[in-house]
């Protein structure tokens, strides 16, 4: 396909860009923002064979992040680690299958190559008051000096699994079940109300 | 609790789901056994008041199930182990 | 045993309550006894009282390793209900209920026993078909049900959050009206001294510690303040079933997983009821003294620990929340946990054992408060009759083996769902 | 008491009072002006309001005791309508403008109460007199409860929903330490030296602990000029979290603390965006509890009367409030601290008029005391307070020699304050939770930590250490203990200060101050419950002997406070009772939380919408735009029918239901759990756990698979799709999608590890529409490039090609039993696809169904769903007797041989059909022979499923019944007693639609 039929994503009728919450005076503590037409792979394969990782080498020009919680990268697109024996590779690339087809043939049949682009709903927070609020909604340690830049954990917030990239000191991606999507959405405005937050326009890739 | 994933580290009790006794192994040839000793294996439990092996699996998390040498009195937390690990430590 | 009455009371009143007697006594515990009872909970107490009361057997010692009703008797929701749709469960659970009605005035002793109804909310369709199921096999067994409808609940519970937006609304509810609840500790310690008063031994702070088997027949246990001998033993100890008998070699379909259970400050009267949900798994009453007393699910990893974890509570407070919004400003006031004999099919386990004269009573999961006089009753029976009574024919050992489980909730063989 | 002759309590300056920012505020009515740093309490007595609150059970006069949260007795009703809050501690509440409080338990009002008859009847009503009576006439107890219970209880409850809003926190530190008091702050300070990230946490609205309402030095200066300076030094490290109105509520496993900060409370409502209260979740690596000590009350007559105040409190109320508690105080005394708070009073004009001492021995502290010509009475004690709702003087009496009995010569002294001194009781709250060991310390005459079991370290007075250098060095210590083990090596504790050193000397045990001969006054012990000494007299008179049992017996310690100033008083009681030495008798267990927390708070956002998350398909959007009526299927949201204008909801759902069997319709199906299985063993893996063979099955087709728990038990249903050799795609019912997932992650993990298979969740990948009626081939063959026709694309098929433009896959499968296909695009896509469905299909009258007309078309064609999937029906039960293989093992297959399941008298599934042609089978009924029959009605099975059918023109249903197969064509009755409704029905096959399968197949 040529055209690719534009994608919808699940906050398109939810979304409204602008500033929200506490008064701010133009310094918002958090920004949000929708990441769309993404191509999301799950590679699931065994850490061990040699043929796997070379294989996962060659389709995306990066090493396999063996380290859990960690996060390889190669120009546009992040590999990123899920568990001690699945990954899930990330790329602005808008046509899904390219990257599936990539992965599928760079690989043999020991290896799961998943499409996910569509089962995710990714979401942007960044801001000053960022990790604040990844605190009030996750059990886990948003210390600047241990959640890194180049980090990745799964985990809860309000309910859902999250799984959370850090991106820089301030800024975090958020992969969300897309059927959870809009309860993350407003459960991330709750939370952000108090600093005073901004929904910026939706960013693509 | 505080429950160290063998991969993720330290997490949240909340995070994980308990998947029971470590020490029932599912029999290899079930049809080969009595009514008695698939019951051993269906309902029976040692269930000690004391150090347990177990497992449990990081549900909101990787999702692995793992081995954990737990002390059902006092829930420390000897040691963690990926499934194919044996356990170690706590006072038995 | 002194008569409690108002007559009584307001002569002791004259005398400032200087001539009361001991409800029970501290008696050292005799070398030998023709049955001894291990746990001093309500269920050990009662089937002391009945073996006593219904069988004339009254050399008898309740050995308790420590206070009385200081296990889950001590530390329950007190819900007392009948309301089980499985056969067996359902015969034994009414007879349990007819005990209870009567228990006070047998007792002389008052239980408060409080049938303001218990009610079980739907959240869905399918949940009204269920519990419409459920409400017609117990009617059809003779026992009450009543279906109550949005506008039934909304007079009834005034409190209640009946609004259509909520995240699971309310779509009826299932009451036992003669459900209700009990004060738990005056049902042990009311079974304590009728049971004294018949000559029953109640021995607190003795933990056994071994039982002594000789042939394949008991003899006797030991104990922390020595043996006594018996050649009846009945073992009530709800979460130490399985301490009990792996001093006797045997197995166990039981898990033991903690239960929380929590009070709010007291208030005056605010629900007239007792309140459980089919979606959340929360049940909330109110006791004499004016706490919101709440329960939830399992902290669902085995435990000893009679102490719990937060996620549960915070659960199970949220749940409270949403059933009933006014409460977002009660306080908790304190929290506490028991624990569970967990049994693989969530009924309980009423039988003699492969070893002659050791009785097995246990398995009784989130519910056997309510089953105390019943459990006591046909207890008794199986243990002075050698042989079970037709009421807890269904609660056999041998059931898991033989697949006739009593699986009221579906759930299979995995003790921390039941 | 309001006197207005009498003049304000409040000191012409000091204090920690900002005197710029009056506040008033209204109490019972009545509006009083405080400043900005009072609390309520403080603000009151400064009104010279004492008489604030009834009591529980005896409805006594009751005031203000302590200045924290220990407070027994001062409680009130705060706020007004949706904002009313019960049982609220006036010592604990700051001041702010506008702020409305009232006594409660008490009518009409706490001055003039009508309850308090009840104190005159009160011999009548011990400790457990309701055992003893309302037992007869037995009918008689609802009524008799009825009353108890109105009597009980304290406060009210809102009646209206709670409009503010609550917050959660998560922090991980490395050193928590509880308490901002001296040790605490020197604990913070010497922690965080080290680098460590610490969290100092503290109830009250300031840190400083003790130190605010004490006229201490530090380093010859006020000792809140260093308190000031470790809070700003502290607050300007990076790594240090302040958390003052923070109090630390619950201590649990593995180092984890629940803490509630009171972000809003002080505040007339919680300003803009902030929470009332947030709940802070920590797990810290060192705790360091430094929670300071609770004074003992004495128990002597009437000593709830208002105006009978801790003698600590009182020295706060100077400090702190600026405010005088009384001018001529009489103060009543077992230890020293009392004597550096005599000094203190007497510095602020408060009259002195004596110090009543139990000890034998005068002591050096009292010497600076008799100096200034105050007169002290040793080997004496106030064996009563005197006056009706505020003390108005004391008498006192000397002790015999064994300080057991009063040895005449009573004096009657005058005052409007009696201050008491007990001694002080550690604060072992969290350091017992966290199972701490206590041990009991003979001269310190209370419990103090021995062995700690978890991470942490107590200091201070929580130790049982009381001079405020000592405090400050264990502090100190403390910190850099808890550093260390933390992982900071390069530790060391900081000098402190110099400060005073005073201890309390030697205490003299008085546990229950003697009365005269044939004194019936009461000496309470826990004033919350009203639990006096004879109460626990009477319990261990009667058996209830365990300290646990005279708890339960008479409601000590049972209170809001948890009994934070009774505990230890009650149990020396006790123990003096039994003869007993107190450790034997030892202490009921501490538990969570350490003061009463606010349920909201710990519901947080979870709540309303938020209570659970809500799940929405691809195509929510569009079910809401086109008036959809929703249904919940666990956390889904689904359309359960679309209504048109002039329709009535079952008007909507039977159309819906014709128009699948003579048109087309569509139905989102996207909450149907889907699994993906890549690797080689993935088909072997499917043979293992359905009962009947995948490893044959070819790639293109699907087929519908049974799975069994190992109990034998049916699991779930759904189908299988082969993609590829070594790809299948697995559907699940939605309600077990969660379950079975983690059923095969489980089996995967644990059971079979050496199958190489991947299993992941697609359910969210896939947006899932189900085309059916006679013309969805029609339709689909319009926008997809896959051949439709009925040769290429047989039952049971499944292809993958271009969808309405987007690449995705379809499945000939049916629920309804009509010709009909599942598409399944990616979800991005799948409102694009429905949109274009329903456009594509207009010609073709597609028209959208719901879960209702979905419900209807599987009962019709007789497929099973939850009712049926009770976890307590085997495949035979349920008809799939055939499927089941013989050739391989598989989950469950063991347990099919267990004698419960090969008996003849099991349920079996069937159809049913209402004789009559048209009494609808009521819901949730039962299958009886005769409904009329005698209780118990013998119960041959039960209606899983019901519907009115439009295709058979009757009501049918499906139920599991014994021996059903056996009984098709018999006549039974449904009965619903419950509404009141019954119908005969006849047994059938539970295929009423197309048994064959040819609508399907066409
Ligand atoms: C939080 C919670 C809420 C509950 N809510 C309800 C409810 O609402 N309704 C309901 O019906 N049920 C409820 N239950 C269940 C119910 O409390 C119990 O099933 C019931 O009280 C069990 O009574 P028992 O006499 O068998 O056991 P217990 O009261 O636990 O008595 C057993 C006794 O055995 C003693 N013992 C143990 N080992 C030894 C030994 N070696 N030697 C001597 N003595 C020993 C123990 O000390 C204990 O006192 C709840 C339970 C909990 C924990
Ligand atoms: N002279 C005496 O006999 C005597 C007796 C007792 C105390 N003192 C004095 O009291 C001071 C004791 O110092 P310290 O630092 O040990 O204690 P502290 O009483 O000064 O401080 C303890 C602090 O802990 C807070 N706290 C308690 N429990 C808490 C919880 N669960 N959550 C949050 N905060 C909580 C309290 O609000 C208080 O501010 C010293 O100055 C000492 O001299 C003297
Ligand atoms: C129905 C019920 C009501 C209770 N009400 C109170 C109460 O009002 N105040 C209180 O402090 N504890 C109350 N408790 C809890 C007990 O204090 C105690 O926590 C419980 O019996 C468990 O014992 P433990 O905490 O000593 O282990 C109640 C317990 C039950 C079962
Ligand atoms: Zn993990």
């Amino acid at each position: 396909m040529v055209d690719i039929t534009e994608r919808r994503s699940a906050l398109e009728s939810h979304y409204t860009a602008g500033t929200f919450g506490a008064e701010c005076n133009g310094h918002p503590g958090v920004m949000l923002a929708v990441r769309r037409n993404l191509s999301i792979v799950h590679v699931a394969g065994k850490p061990d064979d040699q043929t796997f990782i070379n294989a996962i080498k060659s389709a995306c020009g990066c090493d396999i992040p063996f380290e859990p919680g960690s996060v390889s990268v190669a120009g546009s697109l992040s590999l990123i680690w899920l568990a001690a024996d699945r990954w899930m590779a990330v790329s602005a690339e808008p046509d899904p299958g390219i990257l599936e087809a990539t992965l599928r043939r760079a690989c043999d049949d020991t290896v799961a190559v998943i499409d996910a682009s569509h089962a995710s709903t990714v979401l942007r927070l960044s801001g000053p008051q960022a990790r604040t609020v990844l605190m009030k909604g996750a059990p886990l340690d948003f210390h600047a000096r241990t959640f890194t830049p180049g980090r990745v954990a799964t985990t809860m917030i309000s309910q859902c699994t999250v799984t959370l990239v850090c991106i820089d000191q301030d800024t975090f991606d958020l992969y969300v079940f897309r059927s959870f999507a809009q309860h993350m959405w407003e459960w991330l405005r709750d939370a952000s109300e108090e600093f005073g937050y901004e929904v910026s326009d939706i960013l693509s890739g | 609790m505080l429950i160290k994933c063998p991969w993720c580290g330290d997490r949240s009790l909340a995070e994980f789901s308990y998947q029971g006794d470590a020490t029932i192994i599912r029999p290899s040839d079930p049809l080969s056994l009595s009514d008695n000793q698939w019951n051993e294996y269906l309902n029976l439990r040692n269930n000690p008041k004391g150090w347990h092996d177990e497992i449990w699996q990081h549900l909101n998390g990787c999702r692995k199930h793992f081995k954990a040498r737990r002390n059902v009195v006092t829930h420390e937390i000897a040691d963690t182990k990926p499934m194919d690990g044996s356990l170690q430590g706590g006072r038995s | 045993m002194q008569n409690y009455s108002i007559f009584s009371l307001a002569r002791n009143a004259l005398s400032h309550h200087k001539n009361w007697t001991e409800a029970w006594r501290s008696p050292d515990p005799k070398p030998e006894y023709d049955v001894v009872i291990i746990g001093g909970g309500g269920h050990g107490l009662a089937t002391a009282f009945y073996l006593a009361k219904e069988h004339g057997i009254s050399n008898i010692a309740v050995i308790e390793k420590g206070w009385l009703g200081g296990g889950n008797t001590g530390r329950n929701t007190t819900i007392v209900r009948s309301n089980y749709a499985i056969e067996g469960n359902a015969f034994f659970y009414e007879k349990s209920m007819d005990l209870w009605r009567g228990m006070t005035q047998e007792l002389n002793y008052n239980v408060m026993f409080s049938p303001r109804g218990v009610i079980n909310l739907a959240h869905s369709d399918a949940q009204i078909d269920d519990f419409q199921r459920r409400g017609n096999a117990l009617r059809l067994n003779g026992i009450d049900a009543q279906w109550l409808s949005r506008d039934d609940l909304k007079k009834r519970v005034p409190l209640l959050n009946m609004s259509p937006d909520a995240r699971f609304p309310i779509t009826g509810g299932l009451e036992q009206p003669r459900a209700g609840t009990a004060r738990h500790d005056a049902v042990a310690w009311g079974y304590a001294r009728a049971a004294d008063a018949r000559g029953v031994d109640i021995i607190q702070q003795c933990e056994v510690t071994g039982l002594k088997i000789e042939g394949g027949r008991m003899t006797g246990v030991e104990t922390s303040r020595g043996f006594i001998a018996a050649k009846k033993v009945g073992v009530a100890v709800a979460g130490h079933s399985t301490q009990i008998f792996d001093m006797a070699g045997i197995r166990l379909p039981i898990e033991s997983h903690l239960l929380q259970a929590m009070v709010s400050e007291p208030v005056k009267p605010s629900l007239d009821t007792v309140i459980t949900s089919g979606a959340s798994h929360v049940y909330i009453s109110q006791s004499d003294k004016g706490e919101m007393v709440f329960g939830g699910d399992l902290d669902f990893y085995n435990s000893f620990a009679q102490r719990g974890n937060y996620p549960t509570i915070e659960h199970v407070v949220a749940a409270c929340c949403e059933l009933f919004p006014t409460y977002s400003r009660l306080r908790l006031m304190r929290t506490w946990g028991g624990i569970m004999d967990m049994s693989m099919d969530g009924s309980p386990i009423i039988d003699k054992t492969t070893i002659e004269g050791l009785y097995i009573n246990a398995g009784w999961c989130y519910g056997g408060f309510k089953a105390t006089p019943g459990s006591g009753w046909v207890f008794a029976h199986t243990i002075a009759q050698d042989r079970p009574h037709a009421l807890n024919e269904c609660f056999s050992l041998d059931r898991f083996q033989t697949g006739h489980v009593l699986d009221e909730r579906g759930a299979g063989p995995v003790a921390k769902l039941h | 008491m309001n006197n207005p002759q009498i003049p304000q309590y409040r000191l012409p300056e000091g204090g920690r009072i900002d005197r710029s920012r009056p506040l008033s505020f209204s109490f019972n009515g009545r509006a009083y002006v405080g400043y900005q740093g009072d609390t309520l309490a403080s603000a009151l007595l400064a009104n010279g309001v004492h008489l604030i609150a009834r009591s529980f059970k005896y409805h006594r006069p009751r005031g203000i005791m302590s200045a924290g949260s220990e407070e027994p007795c001062a409680m009130v009703t705060m706020r007004q309508g949706s904002r009313i809050e019960p049982n609220i501690r006036a010592t604990q509440i700051e001041l702010y403008e506008g702020l409305v409080a009232n006594s409660q338990n008490c009518w009409p009002s706490v001055n003039f109460d009508l309850q308090a008859i009840i104190n005159k009847v009160s011999r009548f009503l011990p400790s457990g007199f309701y055992y003893k009576t309302f037992k007869w006439p037995k009918f008689l107890w609802m009524s008799y409860e009825k009353v108890i219970r109105h009597a009980a209880g304290m406060g009210k409850v809102a009646t209206l929903p709670d409009p503010d809003h609550y917050d959660h926190m998560h922090a991980y530190c490395d050193v928590l330490v509880v308490g901002g008091g001296p040790a605490g702050l020197m604990a913070a300070k010497s922690a965080a030296a080290s680098g460590a990230r610490v969290m100092l946490a503290d109830e009250q609205a300031e840190f400083g602990g003790t130190l605010c309402g004490r006229a201490e030095k530090i380093s010859n200066k006020p000792a809140m000029d260093w308190v000031a300076r470790v809070r700003d030094e502290l607050a300007a490290r990076p790594d240090v979290t302040l958390l003052p109105r923070t109090v630390v509520a619950s201590y649990y496993d593995h180092n984890m603390l629940v803490l509630n900060q009171r972000t809003g409370e002080h505040l007339p409502t919680a300003e803009g965006f902030t929470p009332r209260q947030r709940i802070w979740k920590v797990w810290a690596k060192q705790v360091v509890l430094a929670t300071g000590a609770i004074e003992r009350p004495l128990v002597f007559g009437n000593n709830d009367l208002p105006g009978v105040m801790l003698t600590g409190a009182v020295q706060t109320y100077i400090s702190q409030y600026g405010v005088l508690a009384g001018k001529n105080a009489v103060i009543f005394t077992n230890n020293d601290s009392a004597y550096d708070a005599a000094a203190h009073m007497h510095d602020n004009g408060i009259k002195i008029a004596a110090i009543i001492d139990n000890r034998k021995q005068t002591s050096p502290a009292a010497q600076k005391l008799s100096d200034r010509g105050i007169l002290i009475f040793n080997n004496h004690v106030v064996y009563q307070a005197v006056g009706s709702k505020h003390v108005r003087g004391v008498n006192i009496s000397p002790l015999n020699e064994n300080g057991d009995k009063l040895s005449g010569g009573n004096i009657k002294i005058d005052c409007d304050l009696l201050c008491m001194s007990g001694g002080w009781t550690p604060s072992v709250h969290l350091f017992s939770q966290a199972r701490g060991k206590l041990r009991w310390h003979e001269t310190l005459t209370t419990f103090i930590p021995e062995k700690s079991f978890q991470q942490e370290r107590s200091a201070g007075s929580c130790k049982g250490v009381w001079g405020l250098s000592d405090c400050l060095k264990g502090g100190a210590k403390a910190g850099a203990e808890a550093a260390k083990a933390a992982g900071f090596t390069k530790t060391r504790a900081l000098k402190t200060p110099a400060a005073s050193n005073h201890d309390m000397g030697d205490i003299r045990a008085l546990w229950r101050v003697p009365q005269p001969p044939r004194s019936q006054t009461k000496r309470f012990i826990d004033f919350q419950d009203d639990v006096a000494t004879s109460d626990i007299e009477l319990a261990a008179r009667e058996g209830y002997r365990s300290v646990e049992l005279t708890k339960r017996y008479t409601t000590l310690g049972m209170g809001t406070d948890q009994g934070k100033t009774s505990n230890i008083n009650g149990l020396a009681v006790l123990s003096e009772e039994l003869g007993k030495h107190i450790p034997e008798v030892g202490l009921t267990t501490f538990r969570p939380p350490y003061t009463a927390q606010t349920l909201g708070a710990i519901s947080g956002p979870e709540r309303g919408g938020h209570f659970a998350p809500t799940r929405r398909s691809p195509v929510h959007d569009w079910h809401v735009s086109t008036g959809a009526s929703f249904m919940p299927a666990g956390l889904w949201m689904r359309p359960a029918y679309y209504q048109q204008p002039g329709e009535t909801m079952w008007d909507a759902i039977y159309r819906e239901t014709k128009h699948v069997r003579s048109h087309v319709g569509l139905v989102d199906v996207s909450s149907l759990g889907k699994i993906d299985l890549q690797g080689k063993d993935s088909a072997e893996f499917l043979n293992r756990c359905y009962i009947n063979g995948f490893a044959k099955l070819p790639v293109g087709k699907c087929r519908y698979g049974v799975m069994l728990r190992d109990d034998g038990m049916v699991f779930d249903d759904g189908t299988v799709s082969r993609l590829a050799e070594n790809h299948f795609m697995m559907t699940t019912t939605t309600a077990k999608a969660g379950p079975v997932l983690q059923y095969l992650e489980y089996l995967l993990d644990v059971v079979w590890p050496e199958l190489d298979v991947h299993v992941v969740s697609a359910t969210e990948q896939w947006c899932a529409i189900a085309v059916a009626g006679p013309k969805s081939r029609e339709l689909l063959s319009r926008i997809t490039d896959i051949d439709m026709s009925n040769e290429a694309f047989e039952f049971m098929g499944v292809r993958q090609g271009n969808i309405c433009d987007v690449p995705g896959r379809i499945y000939r499968i049916s629920f309804s039993g009509e010709l009909a296909y599942e598409i399944g695009v990616p979800s991005d896509w799948g409102l694009h696809v429905w949109e274009s469905l329903m456009t594509a299909g207009k010609d073709l009258k597609v028209s959208p169904y719901g879960l209702e007309a979905m419900s209807i078309l599987r009962i019709e064609k007789g497929h099973i769903v939850g009712a049926e999937l009770n976890g307590r029906t085997t495949a035979d039960d349920l008809g799939f007797a055939a499927m089941i293989s013989t050739r391989k093992p598989f989950m469950g297959q063991r347990s099919l041989r267990k004698p419960a399941l090969l008996e003849g008298e099991r349920k079996q599934l069937v159809g049913l059909i209402s004789l009559d042609g048209k009494t609808p089978i009521p819901r949730g009924a039962q299958i009886v022979v005769n409904p009329d029959g005698p209780t118990p009605v013998a119960m041959l099975g039960e209606v899983t499923s019901n519907c009115y059918s439009p295709h058979v023109e009757n009501h049918i249903g499906l139920a599991i019944v014994k021996r059903g197969r056996q009984r098709i064509d018999e006549i039974l009755w449904a009965t619903s007693p419950l509404t009141k409704q019954r119908v005969r029905v006849k047994l059938c096959s539970p295929h009423f639609i197309d048994p064959q399968g040819e609508r399907l197949r066409g």
